[in-house]
């Protein structure tokens, strides 16, 4: 493995966690710049330094003949596509594969199998985990509704096929409200999506995103490294991330049955790289399988925080068939409480993206703290790329250290020249219910933290910059 | 000397201001108050006991700082348009990005929240809409032009 | 607890963890410069900054006339010491105890019933704690020699009651031995001390020294925090030291004996605060106690990383009498492996003392790094204090991971204008013996890593410099 | 152009070298190689190749370099009298210190090894021993001076 050269087709905090991952294992980090970012922050820590031509995502990061191109040309043995752009495309993995390049990801046929959301849930269902349950096609009538509903039990959802964003879909907590809504949302699929047919599904109350990492040689070895919560969540995007699960809690028998039921999904497609498999649970502690993702995600650092597995060396290890850190599933165990905050160039009330200009940038964190980020002063954070710009990271003996070395670390947290969601997740910090470990996905729409942000003191600042600047005589 | 301040959000700030030994005197609705700034391992500090010191991340100003017709440093690429510009007639940019579609043009009438152009921006769509009735003065963009924070796209004459 | 105003009577590296902790854990961290440091680094991490005038260290941080003006002027609740300076200095700690302020360490019997020497051997020997053996007091005789050597075990060591650096010392394998040397030795320390009288003690091949970390509360409770390996030293000072003893390995029985042991030592002088009980170990694994140092040690962080406890933070808790993170002993386990390398302004070969002026300094890190430093572009070290100018210190799933991640950070750390021994601790981790974790206290003087130390490519470095400067059109 | 270069160790370099777009090419024992240099996020990079970088800590050099007759920069503050004095009957401190003791005074003769003064340095007492058999020339300091590296302390005239 040492020696070997590797390609790595992202940008931002993701490719500098994997260059480090490369250098470390004995490996070259190859990183690329493109012609809208021609000094990204993450070539800091890539040895060599490539050009992929473009001025646009189609055009670099997703454009496979281009990258095919680049491999010919530096001789490259691997290539790791971090999370997003091609780290989930089968085509991708298949024309590395021909070519007999190294993909640091799993094998195309688990991408494949996973990407597809109808396959992955038939896949899952005959391996015998549990799925949302509802009806298997469309549902022409209020009795057939009704009969599904006594069947799988109330409350239930109905939904339109086309649907999506909340529009569309109604919860019913019993049969008279089966028969009240049934039409009602019929006509409201009709005039949203032009398509009246619907389904229906168990509706879950308060549910929780709660994921499972898991870890696989190819070899045939599938580890779980236990769970992550992520229902704090924003536009259906998870802004902090928790592990182990506050609300699994002391609940072992949970813990080992969600973590097992993620182990036999990734056997299921004969998984062998880093992979998670994500769950939603219910008040009752029930889980169902919602899908899995092929690929490190981003909130893989409070896993390795918590059980000392470095995720990302064991990934590329995998990939060049080099045995992992560990021999056996009892060998990782839970050590301590981590959490992460997603700091994102956004506005903190409207929680849009507000892309600029970074004017300052400092940091004075407590021990225990872990910043994977790409930001430095003047850095320019574009319309091109989402928003996330770091990932703030505490690891403590317990929850509550956790979240003491957090708070005190998002004070010493000082991004000036853009808005983020640094005010945001200061007001959650603070607030009880999150404080106990109380929430589910509606906890942003139903506490409203947002409401909550402090407008800041401008003029203070002001004067500061002021005072700054004239002491130091000169303009910046 | 006095100190003019425009926030991203449009806000405008005066303030009155000495350069003192080591520090800034400042004077706001009668009240004195000193700024103390010091140096440290290459970064700036400030306090206002010169006990109590805290870490100040950069000597730039994101917003527009005009000291008595200097302007100080502008991050956020407003075009000086900008700033005068912030009636319910102007439309202007809030965030770099590129324009979608333009609904209308010079000399139409526009109601007030009626949309009149789409901007892209962070892979989301946003509807710019009016802010006041009236009919179209000017049209500064096209279809696919890429705009930066700040760009004043269309004029709306009010109507009296 | 929260508000209370501690003062920080120490510098560099050790007054920012202690800062960083207090503001933490929500206490006003107050640092203090001096007149021949008028910009500390560790300010950066305290809230307040006071001046203790004064450019020694006699009339700064030794000067308790002072330090008690400066707690009454600044209205001071509690004072930490750091390590060295006060930190073990009974008058201190008694003449704070006096003011009803809180001294951030042990009670001041404790300090001053583990400082003295003769003192703290007898209670450990009290406490039924194993030291080494030999002759209780001056050996007049060869006789005398030869029985205690029958009665202690052969090779035993005759040496000069009044000796010190390997002078005046000799060590005899047998009966023979003695009769050949005690008269040789007894001349050598007339001349050497002009004091011939002898002491016997046993002799003990290529030790170890591992010392076991305590943590303890007000309440009686003493807890260990496993062991610390710190065999590798140079002029009796150690540069690396690594958690757990790859010496002590797998043989949980012996750490469990060392740790419990370090525990009666501490509650023999009713230990309340964070300290460490040093011992020396043989190639038979039987251990012998040296000392308890009653302070915080430089090497803490090895600790805290594989046990997740936060040392200072609790040290902290303990001293204000809140409660620990954890309530029993089972709640501590040893999880990976770290390693720590200090990092020191000397000559990597003659390992001298080189102070001067850091013109460049830059870290590119792996994941899992951990830097506690104080240093920034342009720092000056002054003869005035330790060269210690930072630790290195690398957490990983084993030893090998940890091995692998230091080694590659060690590559990452530049420091440019002095003479570091960075260049000394990548021999010694390329060292075979040290790889394989078998090396004693001899490791330097027998395997002298130093003689291997390469020398720097003067040219290109040279040349490099020339086209950084022209090209960036200065004079830097 | 020249370039001259004196190390720690006193050991000196010189080198030819020409600024060429984007890199600066050097000519040493007749071969000829470029440097390159690239900024990114406001650091100095260097590269043989243009495809591997390594990060540049600083534009400072910590030893003396010279470029025809224009002094860079001298970080350690060596004295250029250390620089042209670093025969055996020069003591010269190698590193910042306090002058503790001084055993002879001037005419004294010494041997090679004897000891001729006491330098307490980072709390250590080092005995600098003079490096050849002669007589004490000057004495450039007295006792309980503090100095600086590449202080020329006390110089001997060597025995023929």
């Amino acid at each position: 493995m040492k020696g070997k050269r590797v390609l790595i087709i992202n940008r931002g905090e993701i490719a500098i966690r994997v260059a480090k991952a490369l250098n470390e294992l004995g490996l070259v980090s190859v990183g690329v710049w493109t012609d809208n970012e021609t000094e990204p922050p993450h070539l800091e820590f890539c040895q060599e330094w490539v050009r992929l031509e473009g001025s646009n995502n189609k055009d670099t990061y997703l454009n496979i003949p281009r990258i095919m191109k680049l491999i010919d040309d530096y001789k490259i043995d691997g290539v790791h596509p971090g999370y997003g752009f091609l780290s989930e495309n089968r085509e991708f993995s298949e024309a590395l594969a021909k070519k007999g390049i190294t993909f640091i990801g799993p094998n195309p046929e688990a991408v494949y199998k996973m990407g597809a959301k109808d396959i992955s849930k038939q896949i899952a269902k005959e391996a015998g985990v549990p799925v949302v349950p509802g009806s298997t096609g469309e549902v022409e009538t209020i009795e057939e509704a009704i009969r599904i509903g006594n069947e799988i039990g109330y409350p239930i959802l109905l939904k339109a096929v086309a649907g999506g964003g909340g529009k569309g879909m109604r919860p019913c907590a019993n049969e008279a409200e089966v028969k009240a809504n049934f039409a009602a949302v019929q006509r409201e699929a009709l005039s949203s999506f032009g398509y009246a047919a619907l389904l229906v599904e168990k509706y879950i109350l308060n549910p929780h995103h709660i994921e499972v990492q898991i870890l696989a040689d190819k070899k045939g070895n599938v580890y779980h490294i236990f769970e992550r919560e992520c229902s704090v969540q924003r536009r259906h995007q998870k802004i902090i991330e928790e592990a182990p699960s506050p609300f699994i809690g002391t609940d072992e028998a949970v813990r080992k049955e969600i973590c097992e039921t993620a182990v036999k999904c990734a056997k299921a497609v004969n998984y062998d790289s880093a992979g998670t498999v994500e769950f939603i649970m219910g008040e009752d502690k029930k889980f169902y399988f919602l899908e899995m993702n092929t690929r490190i995600q981003v909130e893989h650092p409070i896993t390795e925080e918590i059980t000392g597995v470095d995720l990302v060396a064991n990934m590329i290890k995998a990939a060049f068939n080099q045995p992992l850190d560990f021999k056996s599933q009892d060998e990782i165990q839970i050590h301590g409480h981590a959490i992460e905050l997603r700091i994102c160039a956004e506005d903190p009330i409207t929680m849009l993206p507000a892309p600029g200009k970074i004017a300052g940038f400092e940091t004075t964190f407590p021990q225990g703290i872990r910043f994977d980020h790409c930001i430095y002063p003047k850095f320019t954070i574009t319309p091109d790329f989402d928003p996330m710009i770091g990932k703030l990271i505490a690891k403590g003996f317990n929850r509550e250290v956790a979240l003491r070395k957090v708070q005190n670390a998002l004070d010493g947290l000082v991004i000036e020249g853009i808005k983020t969601n640094i005010a945001l997740h200061r007001v959650i910090l603070n607030e009880e219910n999150f404080r106990k470990g109380k929430y589910s996905t509606n906890y942003i729409g139903t506490v409203k933290p947002q409401e909550k942000v402090a407008p800041k003191e401008d003029l203070q600042a002001f004067m500061v910059k002021i005072a700054a600047i004239e002491q130091n005589g000169a303009k910046a | 000397m006095r100190y003019y301040f425009v926030n991203q959000d449009m806000k405008e700030f005066s303030i009155d201001a000495e350069i003192i030994p080591g520090a800034m005197e400042f004077t706001h609705e009668g009240k004195k108050s000193q700024i103390w700034i010091r140096k440290l391992a290459g970064k700036n500090y400030y306090s206002f006991d010169q006990i109590s010191w805290k870490k100040l991340p950069s000597l730039g100003v994101n917003e527009v700082l005009v000291s008595h017709s200097e302007v100080y440093k502008v991050y956020r690429g407003f075009k000086p348009s900008g700033l005068n510009k912030g009636g319910a007639g102007a439309l202007i940019t809030q965030m770099p990005g590129k324009l979608v579609k333009i609904f209308k043009k010079i000399g139409d009438t526009v109601v007030k929240g009626e949309t009149v152009l789409i901007l892209e921006a962070m892979k989301m769509e946003n509807e710019i809409k009016s802010g006041a009735d009236g009919t179209i003065k000017s049209i500064n963009v096209k279809e696919g032009q890429a705009l930066e924070a700040g760009f004043l796209m269309v004029e709306i004459e009010e109507a009296k």
